[in-house]
């Protein structure tokens, strides 16, 4: 099969074999998980349990709310301790509405809905129990999955890409999951298809995970599936960075995938489709690598929502050195931890203890314009000359020069010389710019809400005159009738 | 009155300096000063052009319309300007040979129209003569001091040429300063006026750093023409 | 605890101080064989410059209280100096070499905000400030000699320290040469005889760096290799330069000279690769500096032709140097998603 | 010579023709601008400006009398707005430091007296007399007339609590940014 | 008067603009008439002092008013005749040569017999500090050429050092020189070519040849 050329990208160290020859291992059950009702991109889920209430695992406890939401779902059977705010997994250190349960040890499943051959389901009824299962895109986005898979029919789409491209250093969690659970992800993959109707069903996987390709190539044969190697580099796992390796297409910049005919799901996420609609189970546990130069044993567990990051590391043999830096995620997009006591989300896919070696991040100097961030930049964006603007505190400028397009992905950081935090100022000005449009909304409401009273007070002001003025008239008909009558 | 009268020399004279704050006329600040002679000259010849430009146009202050007014002061400087320029030929031919190429440049200096429109054009006669006479002493100031950087850096020498142009009793004032001096070309050629200005104005906010506070107000007060 | 860090959490192995080093340690042998060629004189003038460069950066860092040990650890300071040094004539006087390197520091560099906001490449800079205001020294040229018939190094200071002049081996440039004979109406035969043909190494009187264009060849190659500079300008210079002297020499031979004495002369070699690959003052996109290079050949060929001056790659580097913005805003990659003027794709809805 | 002198007065009459009929046909409607202003203004006339409501204010901006930055409720995005429709440079960072604020209730104080009810301009005060006040949070401009005739000082401005959908990275610092 | 009224009313502008070109062009037509005759006499003494400065020795016309319009391919050429007791002593002209920035302007004078009395640059305009050596202010090398006929020295010295020739260049500066030395062999070989016209008494004061 032909691949297509790519633009840009980065070539970090692997750092793979760290947990990639591992087998998946299951952590046993926490005491306490704490389940955050927003895991996903959109309206945070409405709690429907209460405090002391017991659960079952897989057991709705929160609702989807609004058109793009996703519903979240007991771990495991035991009692709600709590409803209320917790440590988020974020480097704000800020808190989340979150509900904590306390484990009755039984790990006892609700009675689910198993459909007979979930081929014959209509492709609307597998949309609806992947909505009902919230699922989320697990490659790290978490955008709800059935929203995907409802538009992607609507809009004809004609290609089913399955993103294998897991190209953040470390983490191992799809690479693994594709070896030991290859048929199982093909059967979530075949159903995706079925559900929106594709004709081409392209799974892309980076050639450096041989055993993995091999696994799905394996599984694969005989279906529709194609499995095809692309090439290792970052950011293969982009979506669009696929699509573009995969068909030659682009991606519309004020678009989506759908609009070129293409739908995109992460290998983990077809796994996660064939546990819900083959068993009817909902997505609370998912497979997180722990790794790191610090981690004793790094490795692949599958993990429940809501565990803490913590009891991960612990059961990693803990640190075997001063960790220097704590991340969520991978080392090229994740996030800092400031604190271990987070839970782990459904789009967690790794939490990383690093060394001071392994960061390599000096202190930042001027930018010399040697265009390396440029040539790393797979959107083709101008790093150098946005971070610029952006200093100088001109984030329209910014904008002008294509900020919106950026997708964070951390290659011109990487590459720069100057060590020069570019993403950060990206990800600033993003922030503040959206703090700008949400200021410029609330003007205009409160404005139209000063309008309307001031309307209103006239409006009062003037029918108290009428009322005054007729008063006057009739007081005034009332004394000249009784002048008359005097005289 | 007095008060007014301080306020304008200082103003003129240093705060609110032609060259150095304002940043006004280097088309001929550039053009003349190789020699501290040259810029001297030029800076005389200005402040004759500035203060009856700026008396005469008060004087009709009143009579002059918006619609016109920029046309009609263009006019009086340009008139005044070739009045000093045929006179200076005709009765100082000497000085005419130093000066005569730049004089004409005084008409496109945008300070005598900004100093029009900025003062006089709101300011009785006698505040706005004095406002020429020192906004063109400060802009002479301006224009040597560039002029013996250069001509220091440049050539060695001290007012080379003085005789010319104040007459052979000057001529005590002409040194050359640094024997045998091999000439630093950069700064008689135009690159090293905008070197020098840019020095010269550099030096010009060092002094006026513990002060900066008190001057904000003036410094808000920007020229309207450029 | 540190404030949060941004991701990325991983970093390439490189810094500027690296890239820096790995741009010195491709001008080495070309300085080396400069060294040789022109014996101590160079080396004097070599060191006197860089210790300018570093002292003069030292105090405008001091004057505006900027820390003062990371900006001269970078090493930029002394790659300038270092450039600059190869651009003048060998045996000049010590303090052509510092007012030079303190211009090209102070004025050029730090006066527009330090590493990185300088718009004219500084070390060119200071080689044309030096140009027209020391006419005199900046044209004295020293016949090449092998370091063994060179003077000693007592002998050398007073060269370089006290202008001592030795006559005997004052000589012109061969493109100044040429100039002259060419102004003159001489034909190139006539004014090529007794002179040295240009050559790899070695050929005839110049800078410390016109003298070995085969190891500044070596370097710049090296740097290519490296990833530290990308072929399109170098390439692009050297073609803009060989194009018109092979169109020109081929229709009238007698008064215009011939690719190779280009190639071979002056300064083009170290301008090529070690100039306009300045990342500062040159454009961002391979495209863009191609064009740039381009630019600076074309004009430097121009210049050498019919210009005023005999060598032409300073001027020509530094219109060029004015014009980056400009090519840098009408040449940028395309956005993923969007088309070359910047508008989103249009969907595609349906296919076979 | 008379030729010269006559010429040159029938141009500068001719000019002066054109010039006084330019000045009639491109004559510019000084309210178009101040009505502009008003526009971006928040409306509220709360006066914290120190000019008599948004109106006064636009008035002052259109002439040059007050800084783009006079408004508090409006905030950066205001002073963004108004100095770009002005053509000057802004300088906001004052703007931004002023923390976000909002008025809050404190229920124990609060005795229903509708006074505050009465001044809000936005209408974010919601309640009746002899009931508690709440405040409509959107709605909220933190102009303050509210804190200031409360009997009890039970509504006070407070500054906004940040949550995790408002939060954004701070701008990064590095030595080596030189101060503007 | 009152201004306020009639300021904006359109026949104002006409007549306000109208009425300043007028009082300005009358100053100014005043002020050319009063000087023109000062100028002129300035002028006059200028020129009179330049061809003296190259002119030394007795002579018994006035220059100014003594003069030859010669065509040469290019230009016609001015000529100031020197006479003593009627018969022409010297003649003085004004050539040109390529220089650095432009061309040079020399004035020159010459003899009956041939040789220079005198070269003076007139305008030019050379680097300063470098070109400008050839002015009498910054050194003497102009003087090199009184004296110096067409066969002294012989043809194919007429250049500068660097050239063969006998004349100096400056250091850094060769073009100047050489432009100087090129105009100044021209006005050699203008006189010998024109001679007869240039020293003939009897050729009509003024008149064209």
């Amino acid at each position: 099969m032909k691949l297509f050329k790519l633009r840009g990208g980065v070539h970090p160290q692997g750092w793979k074999e760290l947990a990639s020859e591992r087998e998946i291992r299951i952590l046993p059950l926490p005491e306490r998980l704490f389940v955050p009702l927003q895991q996903h991109v959109g309206a945070p889920a409405q709690p429907l349990v209460r405090v002391g209430e017991h659960v079952l695992k897989g057991q709705l406890i929160a609702a989807s709310q609004g058109f793009i939401s996703a519903a979240v779902h007991s771990p495991t059977s035991g009692r709600i301790s709590a409803i209320g705010d917790y440590a988020a997994a974020h480097p704000s250190g800020l808190t989340a509405p979150t509900v904590t349960i306390a484990s009755d040890g039984d790990d006892r499943w609700l009675d689910t809905d198993v459909p007979a051959d979930p081929f014959l389901l209509t492709p609307e009824d597998i949309a609806a129990r992947v909505g009902k299962a919230g699922i989320v895109g697990l490659g790290g986005a978490t955008f709800p999955s059935a929203v995907k898979l409802n538009l992607s029919r609507k809009n004809n789409v004609h290609t089913l890409i399955i993103n294998g491209g897991e190209c953040e250093p470390y983490i191992t969690c799809d690479d693994r999951l594709m070896r030991e659970h290859a048929s199982n992800i093909i059967e979530g993959v075949r159903l995706i298809r079925h559900a929106v109707g594709a004709v081409n069903v392209m799974v892309g996987i980076e050639e450096n995970k041989p055993a993995a390709l091999f696994a799905m190539q394996t599984a694969a044969a005989g279906t529709e599936v194609k499995v095809i190697a692309v090439p290792a580099m970052y950011p293969m796992g982009w979506d669009k960075q696929m699509i573009r390796a995969l068909t030659g297409r682009e991606v519309p910049a004020d678009g989506r995938s759908a609009d070129i005919g293409v739908l995109v799901h992460n290998v983990a996420t077809a796994f996660a489709v064939r546990d819900a609609v083959r068993f009817g189970r909902p997505l609370v546990s998912r497979l997180v690598t722990v790794s790191g130069g610090a981690v004793a044993e790094p490795g692949n567990l599958m993990v429940p929502v809501g565990t803490l990051v913590e009891t991960l590391f612990g059961y990693c043999g803990g640190f075997s050195s001063k960790p220097a830096r704590l991340v969520l995620g991978g080392p090229m997009m994740g996030m800092e931890l400031s604190t271990i006591n987070v839970p782990v989300v459904k789009g967690t896919s790794g939490v990383l203890a690093l060394t001071k070696g392994e960061i390599g991040r000096e202190q930042a100097s001027p930018c010399i314009r040697c265009s390396s961030c440029i040539r790393a930049c797979p959107v083709g964006l101008l790093p150098l000359q946005m971070a610029a603007h952006i200093r100088a505190g001109d984030s329209a400028g910014a904008v002008s020069q294509g900020l919106k397009d950026c997708i964070a992905c951390g290659c011109c950081s990487f590459v720069c010389p100057s060590h020069i935090p570019l993403v950060h100022y990206f990800n600033f000005a993003k922030g503040e710019l959206m703090e700008q449009e949400r200021g410029k909304l609330k003007q205009e409401a409160t404005k139209k809400l000063a309008d309307e009273r001031i309307a209103r007070i006239q409006r009062i002001e003037q029918e108290r005159q009428a009322a005054a003025a007729k008063r006057k008239a009739a007081r005034e008909a009332r004394e000249l009738a009784a002048k008359a009558g005097t005289v | 009155m007095s008060n007014l009268y301080a306020r304008i020399t200082r103003d003129s004279l240093w705060s609110n300096n032609i060259v150095f704050a304002q940043t006004l006329g280097l088309c001929p600040t550039m053009a003349v000063t190789s020699t501290a002679t040259n810029g001297l000259g030029m800076g005389l010849a200005t402040t004759a052009v500035l203060v009856a430009s700026n008396m005469l146009i008060s004087s009709i202050r009143h009579a002059v319309s918006d619609e016109v007014r920029i046309p009609v002061y263009i006019v009086i400087i340009a008139t005044l300007v070739t009045l000093v320029d045929v006179s200076i030929n005709a009765w100082a031919h000497d000085l005419y040979k130093v000066l005569g190429l730049y004089i004409a440049l005084i008409v496109a200096n945008c300070a005598v129209l900004g100093r029009a429109e900025a003062f006089a054009a709101r300011n009785p006669v006698l505040p706005s003569g004095m406002d020429g006479l020192m906004m063109g002493l400060g802009f002479t100031f301006a224009l040597t001091a560039i002029g013996l950087v250069r001509e220091i850096l440049g050539t060695g020498t001290l007012f080379a040429d003085a005789h010319l142009l104040l007459g052979p009793a000057f001529s005590f004032m002409e040194f050359k300063l640094i024997p045998d001096y091999k000439g630093f070309l950069l700064m008689i050629l135009p690159p090293g006026g905008f070197l020098a200005v840019g020095f010269l104005i550099a030096a010009k906010r060092i002094i006026d750093r513990p002060r900066a506070s008190v001057a904000e107000s003036v410094q808000v007060a920007a020229p309207i023409i450029r | 605890m540190n404030p949060i860090a941004h991701s990325p959490h991983a970093h390439a192995p490189i810094s500027v101080g690296r890239v820096m080093a790995l741009v010195m340690l491709a001008l080495t042998p070309a300085t080396l064989s400069g060294f040789w060629l022109y014996g101590w004189p160079a080396v004097n003038l070599w060191a006197v410059s860089l210790l300018a460069a570093l002292l003069g950066e030292a105090l405008v860092l001091r004057l505006q209280q900027r820390e003062i040990k990371p900006v001269l650890m970078d090493g930029s300071g002394i790659l300038t100096a270092w450039l600059l040094v190869l651009s003048l004539p060998p045996w000049a006087p010590w303090w052509i070499a510092v007012l030079g390197s303190l211009f090209a520091v102070i004025i050029s560099k730090q006066l527009y905000g330090g590493l990185g906001q300088n718009p004219f490449n500084p070390a060119m800079a200071a080689r044309v400030m030096l140009l027209i205001s020391f006419p005199v020294e900046m044209t004295t040229w020293t016949a090449p000699q092998a370091f063994a018939r060179a003077p000693g190094w007592l002998e050398s200071l007073s060269i370089t320290f006290s202008g001592a002049q030795v006559d005997a081996i004052a000589s012109a440039s061969l493109l100044g040469h040429v100039k002259t004979e060419f102004t003159r109406g001489i034909e190139w035969q006539q004014a090529m005889s007794g002179y040295h043909a240009p050559a790899l190494w070695g050929g005839g009187a110049g800078s410390m760096g016109e003298t070995a264009a085969l190891f500044l060849l070596v370097g710049g190659l090296f740097l290519i290799y490296k990833r530290v500079i990308t072929w399109h300008a170098p390439a692009a210079m050297l073609a803009g330069v060989v194009v018109p002297a092979m169109i020109f020499s081929a229709i009238n031979p007698a008064h215009f000279a011939g690719p190779l004495y280009h190639l071979l002369s002056g300064g083009l070699m170290l301008g090529a690769f070690f100039i306009i690959t300045d990342p500062v003052t040159s454009p961002n996109t391979g495209t863009g500096q191609f064009i740039f290079g381009l630019g600076c050949g074309l004009l430097t060929w121009i210049i050498r032709t019919w210009g005023g001056y005999p060598e032409g790659v300073a001027f020509a580097v530094m219109l060029m140097n004015a014009a980056t913005p400009i090519i840098d805003h009408y040449v940028k990659p395309r956005i993923y998603g969007r088309n070359r003027r910047g508008v989103s794709l249009e969907p595609v809805k349906k296919e076979s | 010579m008379i030729t010269a002198i006559a010429s040159l007065t029938i141009l500068g009459a001719i000019l002066g023709l054109i010039l006084g009929v330019a000045a009639r046909v491109f004559r510019v409607e000084g309210n178009a601008l101040v009505a502009e202003l008003t526009d971006i203004l928040p409306g509220s006339q709360c006066g914290q400006c120190g000019f008599p409501g948004c109106s006064g204010a636009a008035q002052a901006l259109a002439e040059g009398h007050a800084p783009v930055t006079l408004c508090p409720p409006g905030g950066r995005a205001v002073a963004l707005a108004l100095a770009a429709k002005l053509g000057v440079e802004a300088d906001v960072s004052g703007v931004q430091d002023a923390r976000p604020m909002i008025a809050e209730v404190r229920e124990e104080l609060c005795i229903g007296c509708t006074r505050c009810f009465k001044v809000c301009p936005t209408d974010a005060i919601m309640g009746a007399a002899q009931q508690i006040h709440s405040v409509f949070r959107e709605a909220c401009t933190a102009c303050g007339k509210c804190e200031a005739v409360c009997p009890t000082e039970s509504i006070t401005l407070q500054p906004v609590q940040l949550t995790l959908h408002a939060w954004y990275w701070h701008k990064p610092v590095t030595q080596t940014t030189i101060a503007a | 008067m009152d201004f306020e009224q009639l300021r904006g009313k359109l026949y104002y502008q006409v007549l306000l603009l109208g009425g300043v070109a007028l009082v300005t062009t009358a100053a100014l037509a005043f002020a050319d008439k009063s000087t023109s005759v000062d100028i002129a006499a300035a002028q006059a003494r200028d020129m009179q002092q330049s061809l003296t400065q190259v002119l030394p020795g007795r002579y018994d016309n006035d220059l100014l008013k003594d003069t030859v319009l010669l065509a040469t391919q290019s230009e016609e050429v001015t000529v100031y005749r020197a006479r003593r007791v009627g018969r022409v002593e010297a003649v003085v002209f004004k050539v040109s040569g390529p220089g650095y920035a432009g061309p040079i302007d020399c004035m020159m004078g010459i003899d009956r017999g041939g040789h220079i009395t005198g070269v003076r640059v007139i305008k030019h305009k050379e680097t300063p500090g470098l070109g400008d050596k050839i002015e009498p202010a910054k050194g003497r090398w102009i003087y090199d050429f009184e004296d110096k006929s067409l066969g002294n020295p012989s043809a194919d010295k007429w250049y500068v050092k660097k050239d063969g020739g006998v004349f100096d260049q400056f250091a850094g500066a060769t073009i100047t020189p050489r432009g100087v030395v090129r105009a100044v062999k021209g006005g050699l070989d203008f006189f010998e070519k024109n001679r007869v016209q240039l020293l003939d008494e009897t050729v009509v004061k003024g008149g064209k040849s």
